[in-house]
């Protein structure tokens, strides 16, 4: 087992590597560059002042120079500076906000596996059933609202109208840290980015359910007298969640992107915000240390279930 | 079931298929609401007088009436026409870059899946690669390249979407490699071409349907967001994204809730008959369920 | 018709009953004019009818016949596990319970069923590859009935798990116990299948063809497995098969099915030694005798098989149903449906010419 | 399955707490203003360095002061630190008389030396000062006294005192120690940055808030208020929903939410002229726009004042030139009233057909919101209708710099721009964007206007030292703009803000970049908390 992880993390470092090239180069194709976001069309920067900074920010060097100064540096551990106005540290940056996208994200996500494992099996169970259609309806609802709508919607009714939940923001701007008022800003967020990720899991669920649901070994359980529930809940989940382990690895990991809407409409300082502020001012260490991050986060993701599904799965040898 | 009777008793289990889903009630549900769909999108234009580009400023923001249906929108369009213009662009975008990501996925998941232990490896680290690509820079980079249009929006959205597809036929094939008729089949040696066909396919058919229903409602959500970055499908064209995307107003959202309320059913319905339609089709394709 | 194997002077050797505790007399299964339909989109469709057979503990009645026979169904039927739209739409199956007393499972609801499964009643299915959970290990898949139907605590459960895993003959059953399915052969994996049905020590155990996946040598431990079992626990024992050379092998009784029907039934020895319906003299013919095969390629004719094919259950022929396959068939049997009658060696047969040819 | 009703539990309590959440902030408590200072096109978020702000200046001058400052009805520009100026009539030499009691909030004095500083430090490329273009005409700083700044010019500018106003006084003694090139990027600014206004930094988190405590000993009065809290939103509908809840009590809100609070009595909406131009600029490297009579059909083929009464609700002005104060528009303007056939006739004079004929034109914006999306599509319906077919692109703030100052310039990118332009409060403002002597890489005039009337007008513009002599001159502009159509002036719209009706003394405008203008942050009050 030991073997095999430090392949596959080995494996990771190299993907890294590829990934930050491949970032690296493609940051270069997209239009404008760090200065271009500085001008303000209503600024009277003369041209002379932009080549100056870019010579400052040493971006007129070729880019092959740029790439291996950068890794360089990071590979000592400094992930440069913000292109941004003030300058700061991008690894400052990067692990006070990894912070606050993580806990959105795994609360979100949890939220998503427990009510959606619970709609798949009650929608597999009660198959074409009235309570089956209704659940597939409100998925359907729930895979295709966009986050940032249902952010909207959530953000208008639940705070703004209702103000159950506070409006944005991790916490209560200048008053001291409570795990209560970090509860009661996290409530809203988790919940709407669980309202997509849930419809996602229950229609995988469901579907894989139904399918074990034909498999012998579920006669035979009921040949043993299991009752009805038991031979659900213990055999038929058990093998049901085979698949869809794979399928909660992987929203986990590409849940940082869609963390971006909720993010901005609440404002939650987490990764999404950080990445969607640094591509709008094409700040190129901030973006190239926010991917590394969130690359890191994919891949551990990504390990992470292939050693469930073997954890769970005795037939799956690792490796 | 009358409709079952009358089609000729087929033999052949494509035949039978057939018959299992035109006796499903939800499929056949299904169907009907994505037929009169398509019929209403492509029919309703050529006959009304209005059309989705028309403006008219002195019927901004009306609600629904008798002369615009569902109301018109900010600059007086009406929102009916824009709704069925929106949903032939929206639906073809969703549909062929479902379409796309379910070969590049399938094939991918595939090859891992049956294709040896160095096949796996390869393939998963590339898709390792795919998910780690933030999707908003992926999106900025290919759309400034491309430019915002149909074609591009195809493009990044079937870019985006594959990798996970891949990972779930992987682990379907990987436990079915183990069972015996995949064993036999290669000792009679065939090869990773007609394996795939034979029994990757019709394994993992459950997936793949699941995937595609998913898959066209993520579409038409990630052509909304691109409106968001300012590409995507471009305005003043109609698109279900774009007229979805109009809703980050706030006023828009609580006055105006017809502008983006009727897309958002449309789409519902869209995905809800799209369903349906994918659970019929999988229950008829699978031999198992002749019981059913 | 799969060929029989066995050795054809094995239908001779004499079995001696097993001496049993409980009264002799009152069967311990008793399944009257059973009927079971199965709704489809044309309609509904009766797969058995009429089914009679008694059981007495300790006894094993063989249930033979073609696939599609009706055999598996009767079994599943008496369990209650029919699948999809399938349902007991008439007769009674009695079974006396640990407890003695006896009661109608075509008439149970499910909560009182469930407590009889696995408990009063164990069930073998045909394919040993499938028929376990791939992820649980196999102590916990033989302790579960154990935990429920007899209130063990969980180590004691596995305890006793491990002694029915070496009851059927596995060994270092304690590991063995930890491990999973693919870590079992075939084999190995019936024996634990055999120990699951076992594990509460039913009065009655349905095998719904155990051997049929299993090669030769590998069949002949579990029939002898079986046995060694039934003489333990004196166990009433329903063992479906489509191969007569494990009727011969097991059985002290046996049915013989044709499309849905029961034809003929009695003692192994009278049915086998003196079959009295034309199917089970047919089928009886197509065992080739260990020997002759010599004889029948130097006179070039194949071996014998039943011309025809079984009538669909779509359209089932008036009159007895094996007429038109029947050398012996008259325009009579075609009229009504014959009633099983006594023959002179005490076997009933459905035909109304048995005694005529 | 323990894990999971831990989890469920947590979150339960979470929202139960939030229902009963009620701000129970006992009487005595410090008084707390929470406001959205840097919401829309005047702010900028996470801005905490004054020499590199280009917009945002109200967020600003809660800490910090420029020495001159616009009046509160944003009209001329009045003493801050400085409590008196004066400019030579040959407009080469301005001398400040600086306010004796100005202390900074480390309680070192304020004296000439800080401002010789603060000048030298924004004229120095090193600092990443955005000013420094702006202030070259400054030859020499002289501080004969603590109390007096003499500063000489080498020729006449009348934007300079605009620059001043931009420019925060920054602490001699905390910063002369820090090497310039590397003061941009140094812990200062987001520690223990010194100021000398109203309120004093207590601590910033990055795209969340910035803290201010009162500072107790300001020379005009210690603050009412004794928290402030300046709160960043990434979306105006996050401003929105904190303003409904009463989280904040101020905030910029875009002219589509406004009708969301004017039913609101809790609430007072503020309305202002916004001092942007909206235009539709014509990119003349694209070379089809050289004749002005296709120029002056596209004005005559918009309807404006349909546009400004049914998409702005009325909430704007149509602008005939490059301004709309009163002061500054002739009478004698051609109207361009809304003429489809005479613009049509014109394109047919001028050729249009073999020109460019019904070739797509790409126009380009940095404006995303609904709003400009509907009036992008009415325009464009309506030059479709004389046969000018525009396509709409839209661009981040990023990746429309780099089109415009792509080198060299691309005009198949664009032949068209939707953009705006400050207009005010000093009208040579203009100046970048329509000077020949602008046109990139000296200066911002990215649609190369070069015609010799604007650009005469705008040289005598900013020679002038007198404010007559600067209204008669910009009277000029505007007159050459009219003719000569450098641009399709469009309108300038209103902005408009909302302040909780608890709010007191205030005095928020939606001025362009926030100001700066004197708000007197001592006297705002909160009733009730």
């Amino acid at each position: 087992m030991t073997l095999y992880l430090v392949r596959r993390f080995a494996a990771g470092i190299l993907l890294l590597l590829a990934l930050s090239m491949l970032v690296f180069f493609l940051l270069r194709l997209a239009p404008g560059d760090p200065i271009s976001s500085y001008i303000d069309p209503m600024a009277s920067m003369t041209e002379a002042d932009m080549e100056r900074l870019r010579q400052s920010l040493g971006l007129d060097q070729p880019l092959p120079f740029q790439y291996v100064y950068w890794l360089g540096e990071a590979l000592s551990g400094d992930l440069g500076r913000s292109l941004q106005r003030n300058g700061q540290p991008v690894l400052d940056l990067l692990s006070t906000s990894i912070g606050p996208s993580m806990l959105l994200m795994l609360t979100g996500s949890t939220l998503a596996i427990i009510f959606g494992v619970i709609i798949g099996i009650v929608g597999a169970v009660r198959r074409d059933g009235p309570v089956d259609l209704t659940l597939a309806a409100l998925s359907s609802l729930g895979v295709s609202s966009p986050a940032f709508l249902t952010s909207l919607v959530g953000l208008y009714v639940f705070s703004g109208v209702l103000q159950w939940a506070p409006a944005g923001g991790m916490q209560d701007p200048g008053m001291p840290f409570t795990v209560s008022g970090l509860l009661k800003h996290l409530a809203l967020p988790a919940l709407i980015l669980a309202f997509g990720q849930t419809a996602l899991i229950a229609r995988y669920m469901r579907s894989s359910l139904l399918e074990v649901l034909h498999q012998d070994y579920i006669r035979t359980a009921r040949a043993k007298g299991v009752p009805g529930r038991m031979v659900i809940l213990k055999h038929a989940v058990r093998n049901a969640l085979l698949p869809v382990v794979t399928l909660i690895g992987s929203t986990l990991g590409l849940a940082v992107g869609g963390a971006i809407f909720i993010e901005s409409v609440f404002n939650w300082p987490g990764m999404g915000l950080l990445m969607v502020t640094a591509v709008e001012a094409r700040d190129y260490p901030l973006i190239m240390g926010g991917t590394l991050m969130v690359g890191a986060w994919v891949i551990l993701a990504n390990i992470m279930t292939d050693v469930a599904y073997a954890f769970i799965d005795p037939r799956i040898k690792v490796g | 079931m009358t409709v079952a009777r009358f089609l000729p008793d087929m033999k052949s289990p494509t035949g039978r298929a057939l018959r299992r889903f035109v006796g499903n009630p939800s499929a056949m549900l299904g169907l009907a609401l994505m037929v009169a769909f398509l019929l209403v999108m492509f029919i309703y234009p050529a006959v009304s007088a209005i059309g989705p580009n028309s403006i008219d400023l002195l019927a901004i923001n009306k609600p629904p009436s008798l002369a615009h249906w569902l109301g018109t929108d900010g600059v007086g369009r009406d929102v009916f026409a824009r709704l069925l213009e929106g949903g032939r662009v929206s639906l073809l975008v969703a549909l062929t870059s479902s379409v796309a990501s379910l070969v590049i996925g399938f094939a991918v998941g595939a090859v891992a899946g049956l294709g040896g232990r160095f096949a796996d490896a390869g393939a998963m680290r590339a898709v390792d690669v795919a998910m780690t690509l933030p999707p908003v820079i992926l999106l900025l980079v290919l759309a400034s390249i491309t430019g915002p249009g149909i074609g591009p929006t195809i493009l990044v959205i079937s870019l985006l979407s594959w990798p996970v597809l891949s990972r779930l036929v992987r682990s379907r094939l990987l436990e079915l490699g183990q069972r015996d008729f995949v064993v036999a089949s290669r000792g009679m040696g065939a090869g990773l071409g007609s394996l795939i066909r034979r029994h990757a396919l019709p394994n993992t058919i459950d997936i793949l349907v699941v995937f595609v229903t998913l898959q066209v409602a993520n579409a038409i959500l990630l052509e909304a967001g691109l409106s968001f970055l300012g590409l995507g499908v471009p305005p003043p064209d109609a698109s279900w994204g774009n007229m979805l995307f109009a809703a980050r107003s706030t006023t828009v959202l609580t006055n105006y809730p017809w502008q983006w309320m009727f897309p958002g059913l449309a789409l519902v319905v869209v995905v809800l008959a799209i369903n349906f339609i994918g659970d019929g089709l999988r229950d008829a394709f699978d031999p198992r369920s002749e019981g059913g | 018709m799969a060929a029989a194997s066995a050795d054809n002077s094995a239908i001779e050797t004499a079995r001696a009953a097993p001496h049993s505790s409980q009264t002799v007399g009152s069967p311990a299964l008793s399944v009257q004019s059973l009927r079971v339909t199965f709704g489809t989109n044309q309609g509904t469709l009766t797969a058995v009818e009429d089914i009679g057979l008694n059981i007495a503990p300790g006894k094993t009645l063989a249930l033979v016949g073609e696939s599609g026979s009706g055999k598996s169904v009767t079994s599943l039927a008496i369990i209650r596990l029919l699948a999809g739209r399938g349902r007991i739409s008439e007769g009674s199956i009695a079974l006396r319970g640990k407890d003695g007393a006896v009661k109608d499972l075509a008439q149970m609801a499910e909560p009182e069923l469930e407590a009889i499964r696995g408990n009063d009643l164990g069930m073998v299915f045909q394919e040993p590859m499938t028929s376990l959970n791939p992820v649980l290990t196999v102590g916990e898949q033989i302790a579960e009935p154990i935990r429920i139907h007899m209130g063990l605590s969980r180590r004691d459960a596995m305890l006793r798990a491990i002694e029915m895993l070496d009851r059927v003959g596995i060994p270092a059953p304690a590991a063995r116990a930890r491990q999973y399915l693919h870590e079992f052969s075939g084999g190995m994996r019936q024996r634990v299948t055999i120990a699951i049905a076992l594990a509460c020590d039913p009065v009655l155990l349905l095998a719904d063809e155990p051997t049929t996946a299993l090669d030769v040598t590998v069949q002949m431990q579990i029939l002898n497995l079986l046995r060694k079992l039934q003489a333990e626990q004196g166990m009433a024992m329903l063992f479906v098969t489509h191969n007569l050379g494990v009727v011969a092998e097991i059985a002290h009784e046996v049915a013989v099915m044709y499309a849905g029907q029961i034809v003929e039934q009695g003692s192994v020895r009278e049915v086998l030694k003196t079959p009295r319906h034309p199917y089970t003299r047919g089928l009886l013919a197509c065992v080739p005798q260990l020997g002759s095969a010599s004889a029948l390629k130097n006179s070039g004719s194949p071996l014998f098989s039943i011309p025809g094919m079984v009538p669909s259950l779509r359209d089932m022929p008036k009159g007895c149903r094996f007429a038109a396959r029947c050398p012996h068939a008259q325009p009579k049997c075609t009229v009504d449906t014959p009633e099983p009658v006594l023959t002179d060696t005490g076997n009933r047969v459905r035909c109304i010419r048995w005694n005529e040819i | 399955m323990r894990f999971k009703h831990f989890m469920t539990a947590a979150l339960m309590a979470g929202i139960a707490y939030g229902a009963g959440m009620a701000d129970a902030v006992a009487q005595d408590a410090p008084t707390r203003l929470v406001g959205g200072f840097d919401v829309g096109p005047g702010g900028f978020p996470n801005n905490v360095n004054p020499l590199l702000a280009t917009t945002g200046y109200m967020a600003l001058t809660l800490a910090y002061e420029p020495l001159v400052i616009y009046d509160e009805k944003i009209e001329k520009v009045i003493g801050r630190l400085a409590d008196s100026f004066e400019i030579a009539p040959d407009g080469l030499t301005y001398t400040f008389k600086l306010s004796p009691e100005a202390k900074w909030h480390d309680g070192e004095a304020f004296t000439s030396k800080d401002v010789a500083f603060t000048l030298d430090l924004a004229r120095n490329n090193a600092s990443g000062s955005v000013y420094v273009a702006r202030l070259a005409t400054i030859t020499d700083v002289a501080t004969p006294d603590d109390r007096t700044v003499v500063l000489t010019l080498s020729q006449p500018n009348s934007s300079l005192l605009d620059t001043l106003t931009k420019l925060m006084m920054l602490p001699e003694h905390k910063l002369a120690s820090i090497p310039a090139d590397t003061l941009a990027r140094n812990e200062y600014w987001i520690t223990e940055p010194v100021g000398t206004g109203a309120f004093r930094f207590k601590q910033y988190s990055p795209n969340q808030f910035i803290e201010y405590e009162a500072f107790a000993d300001y020379r005009r009065g210690k603050p009412k208020i004794d928290q402030l809290v300046n709160r960043y939103f990434k979306t105006p509908a996050a401003a929105v929903a904190a303003l409904k809840a009463g989280e904040i009590a101020v905030s910029y809100v875009e002219a589509d939410d406004v009708t969301n609070f004017q039913s609101d009595d809790a609430f007072r909406v503020i309305e202002g002229k916004s001092q942007v131009v909206n235009y539709l600029g014509f990119n003349f490297a694209a070379k089809i726009w050289d004749d002005q009579r296709v120029r002056a059909a596209v004005m005559y083929a918009l309807d404006r004042k349909t546009i400004v009464e049914q998409l702005y609700g009325g909430k704007a002005t149509v602008a005939n030139c490059g301004y709309t104060a009163e002061r500054l528009v002739p009478s004698d303007l051609e109207a361009y009233d809304y003429n489809p056939d005479k613009a049509r006739e014109l394109l047919k004079e001028a050729g249009w057909d073999q020109i460019n004929g019904a070739k797509p034109i790409s126009v380009l914006t940095y404006y995303n919101n609904d709003q400009s999306n509907n009036v992008v599509a009415a325009m464009q319906a309506m030059l479709a209708q004389v046969g000018i077919n525009i396509a709409p692109r839209v661009a981040d703030m990023a990746g429309y710099n780099a089109v415009i100052y792509a080198k060299p310039i691309d005009p198949s990118q664009f032949q068209l721009v939707y953009a705006g332009l400050t207009n005010g409060p000093n009208p040579g403002n203009l100046n970048i964007g329509l000077n020949g002597a602008q046109i990139p890489p000296n200066g911002s005039n990215y649609t190369r206007v070069d015609i010799p009337a604007v650009s005469e007008a705008f040289n005598a513009g900013l020679k002038q030292t007198t404010a007559e002599g600067m209204d008669k001159s910009y009277r000029d502009v505007c007159s050459a703009m009219n003719k000569e159509l450098p641009w399709a002036t469009l309108w300038e719209t209103k902005r408009y803000g909302v302040e909780s009706v608890k709010l007191k003394n205030m005095n928020w405008q939606p001025a362009p970049g926030g100001g700066p203008y004197e708000m007197h942050q001592e006297t705002w009050e909160l009733e009730g908390n």
